[in-house]
């Protein structure tokens, strides 16, 4: 069973390179277009030390732009929950970021922000951060009423409330959130390296590779970015597992537990 | 990081010069820079040359009017729009001298103009594609509703082979060499200048306006030193698209491709006059007229408007 | 049968702890608690009873705070605290346990949540758990919890929350007989020790009468207070006290103050 | 009350202007970066009779593709919820399609479905799908497992248990993907009409406009993408109201009583 | 008090009507229902009580075929349904009320779940609210109540679900005493007229002799089968029936069996 449970990714690579294979042999696509796994891998193979570097420093803009658009959101959403006329105001704001296409606010970005790092966190932020908000929005105004008013009745203030009940209660949504955002943020990391960037990264070294006509070199950044996607959306998967062990388990873990005074039984 | 006025001083006393090409990756029209770099032509002119690639091929005329950078190596058809909406930009000096723009269907199926009608053809999302494809129609007696564009973000010389699309829009330099490439055959090919339009200049030099007044000496420097880093890159073409090709750490099997791309680019660099940069008052009148006959500009501006050769020293 | 307490009492007065002065609540066309008035004095036990629906847990809400009555106020140690929570200790009808929290962090919710749920918090909830049956039980989390445990941990959880004044809202309804008469001595013994001041909600008219210094009977929807009943049962009760004829007697005043239907 | 409620997204939209006009005035942009509100509404009001016909086009691939992309992802969650192994093999699957830079896959997508409307939809499908999925996906793993139990003991089909329990139970965040989506689905659409399509529309003309620097007109389209974007946004929060009318109402509303056997008060 | 059901019993009888052959439940090391043998007669009326914790709700949760028990089997009406949901209507502990649906549509839940609710399954849901105090509350949200209205929308599903077998899981403990007698008396009609057989788990040994054909009583933790005693008394019963000498007696019997300890 549990090697079964690791041996399903491992089938669905196996799957897709399958497809492939299949689509460019069955549909005679020349390399040009689609490159086989075969030659793709050889591309990746032979252009390794410098897609490697590349690869960090597209994997740095990621996981940067990934933190901040998620704090950003999260504020957002945490401040708009609890001030309702901030909710009205910037809601319709929020949603336009999301319907102005980025090459249209690229120009002015560089020119307010210039070349460097800047302007790739902010196209890597406005990406993320909007499924944060609207998940951890969604997620804070579904929540049962009833934890909400037995901490009230305690007299908690709404720092402690949010803490100890809201937050954990809106953890599923946060993690969806997180789990789109990890996907979305190499994506997120390729258009700001497009669009806003002198520095190098896979997505500039995918746009000269395109330019080139070296689909297998195009494809072979693009398996990497996709590792790198891959690799976030595991990684949030695995960290909710770890933040919400009630899911899955009928006690705390031991280390969970604090000060054990020892009584492993009930003496009753 | 808003443009300002000063020009910056590197650490071994030479003047920056921030130069925005035409194409958001490296491209053989980036040789005379490259050139300029790694054989120290620019060095020795107490330059220092940095390359700001635009965001998207019509943003590099942007980036020069606010100051982001000093040049811009553009199309004239972007100068032509830059002066309509008053970017403070003006051309001062032409890349290239001829149009060798047009279209190229496989190899076997040569096409007029007036056969367009119905096609699929590939274009690219810049103002010289359109204004040119605009001209032809119309001589042909076409609109821009008889054919079937379609937008290629990158090249569209592998559509063509795909038969995804019947014409390719692109000039010779670079259509010519990438079919032959991949196919070992030379494309047709429908020059545009056959086709009724005007044999005008494709590509050229633009530079900031207050720059031009701030440091006038500046750009002259430059313009020598990239004359210099042209003509060495015309006299060994060898060396110059390896040089191109290590600066930029491009893969050495594309050597035979950028080498033959820049081979196909050299006569165009001086056209029939033998002299680099030089623009004249016919090129860019004829370019509006064009324009304007095509339905895309309203009117032409006087010539001056749109360049100078001030700053070209013989 | 004692009298219904006058509507027009001054709202504070010496010794009185609680003062409920004619608070009442209405959801659009439903009337669901009429106004009420009660005074609650320091240390005192009231049980109230009344038929399913009749604003026994809506008059809880409005005393805890959480919920602004249409009319009236309520009033502690002088003071208004209408629509104020954090006065009283309210164990609520259904559970709320949180469901990520361990019985023993469910426990010291109060304290977490005011504070910090300090080493010797999580120590004095553990021993309290294991005094009342859930030993084992103390790092489980409550969805493996039979629902007699569950309520048993919404009861520690209150009191752990060390407040003058309790509001138990059907707090032994899903308890055994046995555990039930434990956990009525035990909170006996509390009260006694702390001299906090308990109301109770109970459908039971024997834990009514048994527990209660006074118990007060509700009418049916829209509900009021339809009479308060002195228990002159003297302290401490045991057992015993349910066979005495003075305890069947109260009960049956009860009863009948419950139910006005001659019926059955 | 109320006219305040209908006031503040228009307040939002007042202060965007203001934000928007006192940038360029005080960082003295000029108009060819970015134009002022009433430079771009100018040019808006110019070029309205083409404009409109366009956004028509975008608007129809917007909706369709917004259709076609939630149903896809809705289809893939439940499949997903249900069926184990396809959830452990297709979900790396999904992932991979959203760090693949769309970009990369234009090539082989017309030569694979031509230029037609087809990989516009593919394209605005493939955005819209994915927080669909992720977050069906999450709701229906986090559902309260008491009325799914209460079902099964009344002998409930999965499909029953389906439709009545856990659907409705994942309503909030199935809007929550919902709008994101909507908001998504016109960017969708403009990417698909900048890489792979023939057929006119706002996207297209947004290009033209930028390589002729013709910002203002640039943001005329903009502005109409945006508030088609919005629109969506707006139109998911108002089905969401009225999909969850336990969330608001304490009685049902009349229209959802079937046949009132009316006895208004209980006569007891 | 009558002897605990012999465990070797052969699994099927005739007039058996359900047969609990040996069914345990573990938790990791926690038994949270020991091997339980027991045969239950068609028609038969079973209460079940037993302390907080001992396994009532898992060996119910085992009847209805939610739960697959550790070891044993479940067999009703000769078949084996061990694991198998959908033949018992089944009262929770906790009222699992469908938040999105009316008054009305939760006590239709059963019929909308297997088929379709039909306008006579409606009208039918409606008249059963009203009788039983909820005709003002048929279109409410369950929100909207209270938690003994809760609880009686929770029965009257179970019982609109029209099956032979009723598991009740503790289905009067939110109620004050009046509403419970209406709600008991009601109960014993339903089932007199339509012969189900009921298993019912209560914590009020009153109620568990009033109402059953046989009593059983578990054991603390881990859970199993103590005592089973008939309750001969005659039917139908009424309150009069509670002051019986006989019934007095049984009742003293459960609870001796209950609670073996001697103090209080
Ligand atoms: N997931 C679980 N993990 C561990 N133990 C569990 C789990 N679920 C239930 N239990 C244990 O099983 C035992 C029996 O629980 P059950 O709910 O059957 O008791 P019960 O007799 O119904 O009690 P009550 O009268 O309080 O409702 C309890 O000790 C409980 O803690
Ligand atoms: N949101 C609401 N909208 C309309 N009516 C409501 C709402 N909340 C509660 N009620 C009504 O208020 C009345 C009083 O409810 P409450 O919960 O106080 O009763 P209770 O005395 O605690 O009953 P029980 O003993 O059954 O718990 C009920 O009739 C209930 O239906
Ligand atoms: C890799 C590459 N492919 C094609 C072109 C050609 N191109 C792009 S736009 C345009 C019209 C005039 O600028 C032309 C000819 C290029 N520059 N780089
Ligand atoms: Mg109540
Ligand atoms: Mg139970």
């Amino acid at each position: 069973m549990r090697t079964l449970r690791l041996a399903t990714p491992l089938l669905a690579v196996l799957l897709v390179l399958a497809i492939w294979q299949l689509a460019v042999t069955l549909l005679h696509i020349p390399p040009y277009v689609l490159p086989s796994p075969g030659k793709t891998w050889q591309a990746l193979l032979d252009d390794w030390p410098n897609i490697s570097t590349l690869a960090g420093h597209t994997l740095y803009e990621t996981i940067v732009g990934f933190l901040t658009g998620t704090a950003v959101g999260f504020l957002l959403a945490v401040t708009m929950a609890h001030l309702k006329a901030t909710h009205r105001i910037l809601y319709p704001i929020l949603i336009a970021t999301q319907a102005v296409p980025i090459v249209a606010i690229a120009a002015p970005l560089v020119i307010l922000l210039g070349y460097g790092l800047a302007p790739k966190l902010v196209i890597v932020s406005l990406i993320v951060f909007f499924p944060v908000v609207v998940n951890v929005l969604d997620g804070l105004a579904g929540i049962d009423t009833g934890m909400v008013n037995l901490a009230r009745s305690m007299g908690a203030g709404p720092a402690k409330i949010f803490l100890l009940i809201r937050l954990p209660a809106t953890l599923t949504p946060l993690f969806s959130a997180l789990k789109l955002g990890a996907a979305y943020a190499v994506t997120g990391a390729v258009i700001g390296e497009w669009t806003a960037s002198i520095t190098p990264g896979l997505g500039k070294d995918l746009l000269l590779k395109n330019s080139r006509l070296d689909t297998a070199g195009v494809y072979a950044d693009v398996l990497v970015l996709t590792a790198i996607g891959l690799g976030g959306f595991l990684l949030m998967t695995l960290l909710e597992r770890l933040a919400t062990p009630w899911r899955t388990r009928g006690t705390a873990r031991r280390r969970l537990r604090p000060s054990t005074t020892s009584d492993p039984k009930d003496p009753r | 990081a808003c443009g300002t006025g000063d020009t910056t001083q590197t650490a071994d006393g030479l003047t920056e010069v921030k130069v925005a090409p035409s194409w958001i990756a490296p491209d053989i029209t980036w040789i005379p820079y490259t050139v300029g770099i790694t054989n120290g032509f620019y060095k020795d002119a107490g330059l220092s040359v940095t390359l700001v690639p635009p965001p998207d091929n019509a943003s590099s005329v942007k980036i020069v009017a606010t100051r982001q950078a000093d040049i811009a190596e553009t199309t004239t058809t972007d100068q032509m729009f830059a002066a309509k909406e008053q970017l403070p930009v003006i051309s001062i000096a032409n890349l290239s001298q001829t149009n060798n723009w047009g279209f190229f269907a496989p190899t076997g199926k040569k096409i007029t103009a007036a056969q367009l009608k119905g096609l699929r053809v590939g274009v690219f999302d810049d103002a010289w594609t359109k204004a040119m494809l605009g001209v032809v129609l119309k001589k042909a007696g076409l609109t821009d509703n008889d054919i079937q564009p379609i937008t290629a973000t990158d090249g569209n010389v592998p559509l063509l082979i795909a038969d995804k699309i019947d014409v390719a829009t692109n000039t010779t330099n670079f259509a010519a060499p990438q079919y032959a490439q991949q196919t070992g055959k030379q494309p047709e090919t429908l020059l545009a200048t056959d086709a009724g339009a005007p044999d005008i200049p494709i590509w050229n030099y633009t530079a900031n306006k207050q720059w031009l007044q701030e440091k006038p000496d500046l750009a002259r420097t430059w313009l020598t030193a990239t004359a210099k880093a042209t003509e060495w890159a015309i006299e060994h073409p060898e060396e110059a698209v390896k040089a191109y090709q290590s600066f930029h750490k491009l893969k050495p099997a594309d050597y035979a491709n950028d080498l033959a791309q820049w081979q196909a680019t050299i006569p165009l660099l001086k056209g029939s006059k033998d002299e680099l940069f030089t623009a004249t008052d016919a090129q860019w009148t004829e370019l509006g007229q064009a324009l304007k006959d095509a339905g895309q500009l309203d009117e032409v501006l006087p010539p001056a408007t749109y360049y100078t050769n001030e700053y070209i020293t013989k | 049968m004692s009298a219904p307490a006058p509507p027009g009492e001054p709202p504070v007065m010496t010794d009185t702890k609680l003062t409920i002065d004619g608070a009442g609540v209405t959801y659009g066309h439903t009337v669901a608690l009429a106004e009420t008035h009660l005074d609650v004095k320091d240390g005192e036990f009231i049980t109230l009873v009344g038929p399913s629906g009749c604003g026994k847990t809506t008059l809880m809400n409005v005393i805890a705070g959480l919920q602004a009555p249409t009319t009236g106020r309520v009033i502690m140690d002088g003071t208004d605290i209408t629509g104020k929570p954090g006065h009283a200790g309210y164990m609520f009808q259904k559970d709320h346990l949180i469901p990520w929290r361990t019985v023993t962090g469910n426990i010291v919710l109060g304290a977490a949540l005011t504070g910090r749920a300090t080493k010797a918090d999580r120590a004095a909830a553990r021993e309290l758990a294991t005094r009342y049956g859930l030993g084992d039980f103390v790092d489980h989390y409550p969805h493996a919890l039979s629902g007699g445990m569950r309520q048993r941990v919404a009861l520690m959880r209150t009191l752990a929350f060390h407040k003058d004044v309790l509001l138990l809202d059907e707090p032994f309804g899903a308890l055994d007989a046995q555990t039930r008469l434990d956990m009525q001595q035990w909170l006996l013994d509390v009260w006694a020790d702390s001299g906090r001041t308990i109301l109770f909600i109970t459908h039971d008219v024997d834990e009514a009468v048994f527990l209660a210094d006074r118990v007060v009977v509700m009418s049916p929807r829209p509900g009021r207070i339809q009479a308060v009943h002195h228990v002159p049962l003297p302290r401490p009760r045991t057992v015993d006290t349910l066979m005495t004829p003075d305890f069947m007697n109260l009960k049956s005043q009860v009863l009948s103050g419950l139910y006005h239907k001659d019926d059955q």
